[in-house]
């Protein structure tokens, strides 16, 4: 198959070269500081606490970046370093290619965060920090969930991407937007909207940016969706149900297979019209 | 059978119940004790209490009390006169459990209210309930699954201690009392722990208000209009916000353990409030305040904030402020609420400040906590450590043998 | 791209707009729900004939547990934003705007936050009411305005010291437990 | 008998209505080489990419053994090895590793990499990385990919740029040696001597135009036995 093929490939290179390993110390330096943050009384009802929070964000700040500039960079170096033209001779096609690509990358990113996972987890359990097992499962999870929506997003800045400026300065671009600057652009705009839009509209604008969408969800599955206030008090109860899970992953898969799929769409037309 | 055994006996008489079922409605009119060893049940399924206590010094001991009705504002017990003695009773009711009317100096302890857990909250009545009754002491209930486990409303110097509320609406109630003493309770798992409402010299001490976060509203402790109060020594842990504190002045907050709640403590249009040596550790959010530039706080551990001790006087001289920003943004609009503690607010949060002397501040915030907590030395489940191995061995395998391994022949 | 990029900001437009279009002139009140909190006093909003909502011009409904704690929030925050009040029949629990409704007080009706005042669609069962109670006084929306608001808090301090009197005679009468018949006995 | 590698016809590539490379025929039989010759800017690269499948033809068809990339690009693509003029490795790869990489995607079976390490001399060099190879080395290598599965049609582009003579060398030799086992190959280049030796067809290009074509026999008798050089002299500098 194929996509094994390149995918192979793509966690080969990714564990030659030095950048895998900057972002796996970097990582690991960030996972430790969980140790730090200090984690006060478990409950069993709630995993959204202090430490998952602060750890969340820590987490929001570094991988969605991470994740956009090894991605985007990945397939703009393809096709800028003329792997691709060659590629493009071979009897493959822009799915496997794509598709092997970003499973590649996935594994690598999913490394990453492993390692930086379960050797802060070995420490804290040597420390005597026991941490709970479901707040470093759902941070796991919510890490995971970021590394793929972000990583859908990132291939398809490759490949409209020029070259690697261009996927740089977008990615950086997309990132600041989603992660920093969201909350603030929301805020000051939707404001000028009647009373009545505001909330339907953001619950809509949340299933744009994969960084709400995921820290919302993660949030919510926690037992911390209660914080999100009385307005989306129905909201939160429905998407605690089983349909409401499901619904979630969907959300999910679509922008998985959204993005992947609009990303072999524009490689494939883009293949003969160089 | 037992209303006659009731009606004959003479004031001052002891009444030993026989094991059995009776049924209620029954009146207890005159200084008597009604006792049971526990195999004694009173049902009732009337609009009127299963059990009327009227007169003086009646002692109702160990009996059980069903009370169904698909009307929620009836009552299983009601109390009227002094010097009552309920102890040790069993109640399982559809409304109110334990009423008291104009009753004072009586003692309720150690009873054990159930109520039905079928319902939801609002179709539930309170498992005891004060109005107009005085110098009562409540102690050692275990009360379930009612709407507020202890209400007490315009009641004067009531003693409420060492009771256990779950499962319900509101722990413990209190609107327009005085000299209230709520010490050593424990409330979990409501919608709030205890909910203190226009009373005047309220002492709230020794309590664990924890886990009421299953609601959009949930809290640990709210004061709302309320003076003179002592509040201390109380652990609030693990609540949507740990304790709310709404136009209420001159009260005393000290020495409480506020920990792990979403948000730790709220002060709304709070004014001349005494606040400190408290801890607030491991709260998402340590504090928010509106409108409450002046109180005294001060000497407070807040684990978020970085202190600087140079003077070496275990307080930080760098002050600790409440950020209203957020909570500001939200009053207006709380559809924005979805954005509690989205990086990008965070990082808003942190580039303005501005103004911050309108803010809540902790002028000496102190360095470490109050008292240390317990060195939490958990040991961590075999669980995790698997899973922590887990991931270590498949970061290994892909970066070995998918990475670095090179293809020889 | 940026022929996408104005696409999607205009179908965004365009959304917006369809979603305004739902705040009519007319105002309406908001169902109550399981979450409702009175926006002045934090008390859970109770679904009976005490419920009162404002709702404001921007179509924000604010719930209030106590017709008393609407009347605090209006003093506080004015009436310039306020489209229309709502109060609930004291029968039958359905909106009735607070203009069109009647009134009636005593200090010691029973209310969540002791204001005393129940509200009614029509003035005949208000004065029904006051009949069967035997006590009381009737208002209207405008009476409303110049009502001292005064919560019912003293109430307490007289049985205190009722009941120390009391103490040594021990002829505390027998009453039954209607809370309005207490009341009663308190009026001195 | 030898069959047909090769066939283009009309093959015409405008960017923004540029022609840049006018309609040109060619036909190539099985053990024939042909050079793509002329300076930069004169078409070479676009025509090879253009048999390649990379870049798309505005006008005109390709046949390789019959086969057009528009019916059946897979099979198409089996029936060529192409070597790009300039492209970045990944040169954290061994040689062994990258090459098993691309056999992988030209479904090619594993002995394929050692036969062609074989041909192209870099069985020594196999297990060390890219990164250690010289230029020369990795011209081979690139040389060596296009091999793999035996295609139909060979198209290398400048495949001797910026080699040492001893590379040229061996390059000729490795050309004579495919053309024996009945390997068609198209190839572009400025070095006019290696086309002399190696080519049997030659096609001059300025600006997209066929200046000369025709085989090297053909054009030797019509000019004379002059050199390719000195005929590519005459062709562009005295007319």
């Amino acid at each position: 198959m194929d996509i094994f093929t390149i995918m192979k490939n793509e966690i080969k290179l990714g564990f030659r070269n030095p950048w895998a390993y900057s972002f796996l110390a970097i990582f690991t330096l960030v996972s430790l500081s969980l140790l730090f943050i200090q984690s006060g009384p478990i409950s069993d009802l709630n995993q959204y606490t202090k430490t998952t929070g602060t750890f969340m964000n820590l987490i929001l700040y570094l991988l969605p970046l991470m994740t956009l500039l090894l991605g985007a960079l990945s397939i703009t170096s393809e096709k800028e370093d003329g792997r691709w033209n060659l590629l493009s001779t071979y009897p493959l096609s822009s799915f496997a290619f794509i598709a092997g690509k970003y499973a590649g990358m996935f594994i690598v990113l999913s490394v990453i965060i492993s390692f930086g996972f379960g050797l802060s987890g070995l420490i804290s359990a040597f420390m005597g920090q026991g941490l709970s097992f479901y707040t470093v499962l759902w941070i796991f999870i919510f890490s995971i969930l970021l590394i793929l929506l972000f990583l859908g997003m990132a291939v398809w800045i490759g490949a409209v991407s020029k070259n690697r400026w261009q996927a740089l300065t977008i990615s950086v671009g997309i990132w600041f937007l989603l992660v920093l600057a969201w909350p603030i652009l929301l805020i000051a705009g939707l404001s000028q909207l009647p009373y009545a839009s505001i909330q339907p509209t953001l619950e809509i604008l949340i299933f744009f940016n994969p960084a709400e969408l995921v820290r919302i969800f993660v949030t919510l599955y926690m037992g911390g969706g209660h914080i999100f206030g009385p307005e989306y008090y129905q909201w939160i109860e429905w998407f605690h149900k089983p349909a409401g899970a499901l619904f979630f992953m969907l959300v999910c898969m679509v922008w998985v297979l959204g993005s992947v799929g609009l990303t072999i769409w524009k490689w494939e037309r883009n293949r003969r019209h160089v | 059978m037992l209303q006659r055994m009731i009606n004959e006996a003479s004031p001052g008489d002891v009444i030993k119940v026989p094991a059995g079922e009776y049924s209620g409605p029954i009146v207890v009119d005159k200084p008597l004790t009604v006792q049971s060893n526990g195999a004694a049940t009173i049902r009732g399924s009337q609009l009127d209490p299963v059990i009327t206590v009227l007169s003086e010094q009646v002692t109702l001991d160990g009996l059980k009390i069903i009370h169904q009705s698909p009307d929620k504002d009836t009552r299983a017990i009601l109390v009227e006169g002094n010097h009552h003695n309920l102890n040790n009773l069993t109640i399982r009711t559809d409304g109110y459990g334990i009423v008291l009317r104009d009753a004072h100096q009586s003692r309720i302890t150690e009873n054990t209210i159930t109520g039905n857990a079928d319902r939801p909250v609002s179709e539930r009545q309170n498992g005891i309930d004060l109005f107009g009754s005085h110098d009562n002491v409540i102690a050692n209930n275990d009360i379930i699954y009612v709407h507020d486990g202890v209400y007490m409303e315009r009641s004067e110097d009531n003693k409420v201690t060492q009771n256990h509320v779950t499962n319900s609406r509101y722990g413990f109630h209190l609107m327009f009392t005085e000299g209230t003493i709520l010490s050593q309770n424990q409330s979990e798992q409501n919608v709030t722990g205890a909910m203190v409402m226009g009373t005047r010299e309220t002492s709230v001490r020794d309590n664990q208000f924890s886990e009421q976060l299953n609601h959009v509203y949930a809290q640990g402790l709210l004061l709302y209009d309320v003076q003179n109060a002592e509040v201390h020594h109380n652990v609030i842990n693990a609540n949507l916000v740990g304790m709310l504190i709404q136009d209420s002045k001159e009260n005393r907050i000290y020495q409480n353990h506020v920990a792990a709640n979403f948000i730790g403590v709220q002060l709304l249009n709070a004014e001349h409030n005494d606040i400190f040596e408290n801890n607030f550790v491991a709260n998402v959010v340590s504090g928010q305040a509106q409108h409450s530039a002046f109180n005294r706080v001060q000497g407070n551990y807040w684990d978020s904030h970085m202190g600087l001790d140079l003077d070496g006087d275990d307080h930080s001289e760098m002050a600790f402020r409440a950020d209203p920003f957020f909570y500001t943004i939200v009053k207006d609009k709380p559809a924005f609420q979805i954005f509690f503690q989205a990086p990008g607010m965070v990082f808003m949060e942190n580039l303005l400040k501005s103004d911050t002397n309108l803010w809540m501040t902790d002028t000496a915030p102190l360095i470490e906590p109050v008292t240390e907590s317990e060195v939490e030395n958990r040991s961590s489940s075999l669980l995790f450590i698997g899973f922590s191995v887990l991931l270590l061995l498949y970061s290994f395998y892909f970066i070995y043998f998918g990475g670095i391994r090179k293809y020889e022949t | 791209m940026k022929r996408k990029l104005i696409l999607f900001i205009a179908s965004l437009t365009v959304f917006m707009v369809l979603a305004s279009c739902g705040s009519e002139e007319e105002y309406q009140p908001e169902e109550l729900t399981d979450v409702d909190r009175c926006e002045v006093c934090n008390m859970a909003v109770p679904h009976d004939h005490n419920a009162t909502q404002i709702v404001l011009k921007d179509g924000k409904a604010l719930k209030f547990d106590d017709i008393g704690c609407l009347n605090e929030w209006i003093t506080e925050n004015g009436t310039d934003d306020v489209g229309a009040q709502f109060v609930r029949d004291y029968h039958t629990e359905e909106w009735i705007n607070l203009e069109e409704a009647t009134f009636v007080y005593d200090k010691d009706f029973k209310t969540p936050m002791a204001y005393g005042i129940f509200s009614f669609k029509n003035a005949d069962d208000a004065e029904k009411f006051l009949d069967e109670q035997g006590t009381g006084k009737l208002m209207t929306p405008d009476d409303l305005a110049d009502h001292h608001w005064e919560r019912n808090m003293e109430m307490m301090k007289q049985m205190k010291e009722m009941m120390k009197d009391n103490e040594h005679n021990h002829d505390h009468s027998s009453e039954n437990d209607d809370e309005e018949e207490h009341a009663e006995n308190d009026e001195q | 008998m030898s069959d047909l590698a090769l066939k283009v016809k009309g093959l015409e590539k405008k960017y923004h209505e540029q022609t840049v490379v006018f309609p040109i025929d060619l036909e190539l039989q099985t053990g024939q080489v042909l050079a793509l010759c002329g300076g930069n800017g004169a078409g070479k690269s676009t025509i090879l990419k253009m048999i390649a499948g990379i870049v798309e033809p505005t006008q005109g068809s390709i046949l390789v053994d019959h086969l057009s990339w528009d019916k059946n690009r897979k099979e198409y693509a089996k029936k060529i090895g192409y070597m790009p003029d300039h492209f970045s490795l990944d040169i954290s790869l061994t040689v062994r590793e990258l090459l098993h990489y691309y056999a992988r995607l030209k479904k090619v079976p594993g002995q394929e990499v050692d036969k062609v390490l074989e041909k192209v001399g870099l069985v020594s060099a196999q297990n060390k990385s890219l990164e250690s190879l010289s230029k020369g080395m990795r011209q081979r290598f690139v040389f060596a990919q296009a091999m793999l599965g035996s295609p139909k049609l060979l198209i290398l582009d400048e495949p001797t740029n910026g080699l040492d003579p001893y590379w040229m060398k061996s390059f000729v030799d490795m050309i004579r040696d495919l053309k024996k086992e009945n390997q068609a190959i198209i190839f572009s280049t400025h070095h006019l001597d290696i086309a002399e030796e190696t080519a049997d067809l030659v096609v001059f290009l300025h600006e997209g135009k066929v200046m000369e074509s025709g085989s090297l026999a053909e054009l030797k008798q019509q000019y004379n036995n002059l050199s390719l050089q000195q005929m590519f002299t005459r062709l562009f500098f005295q007319t």
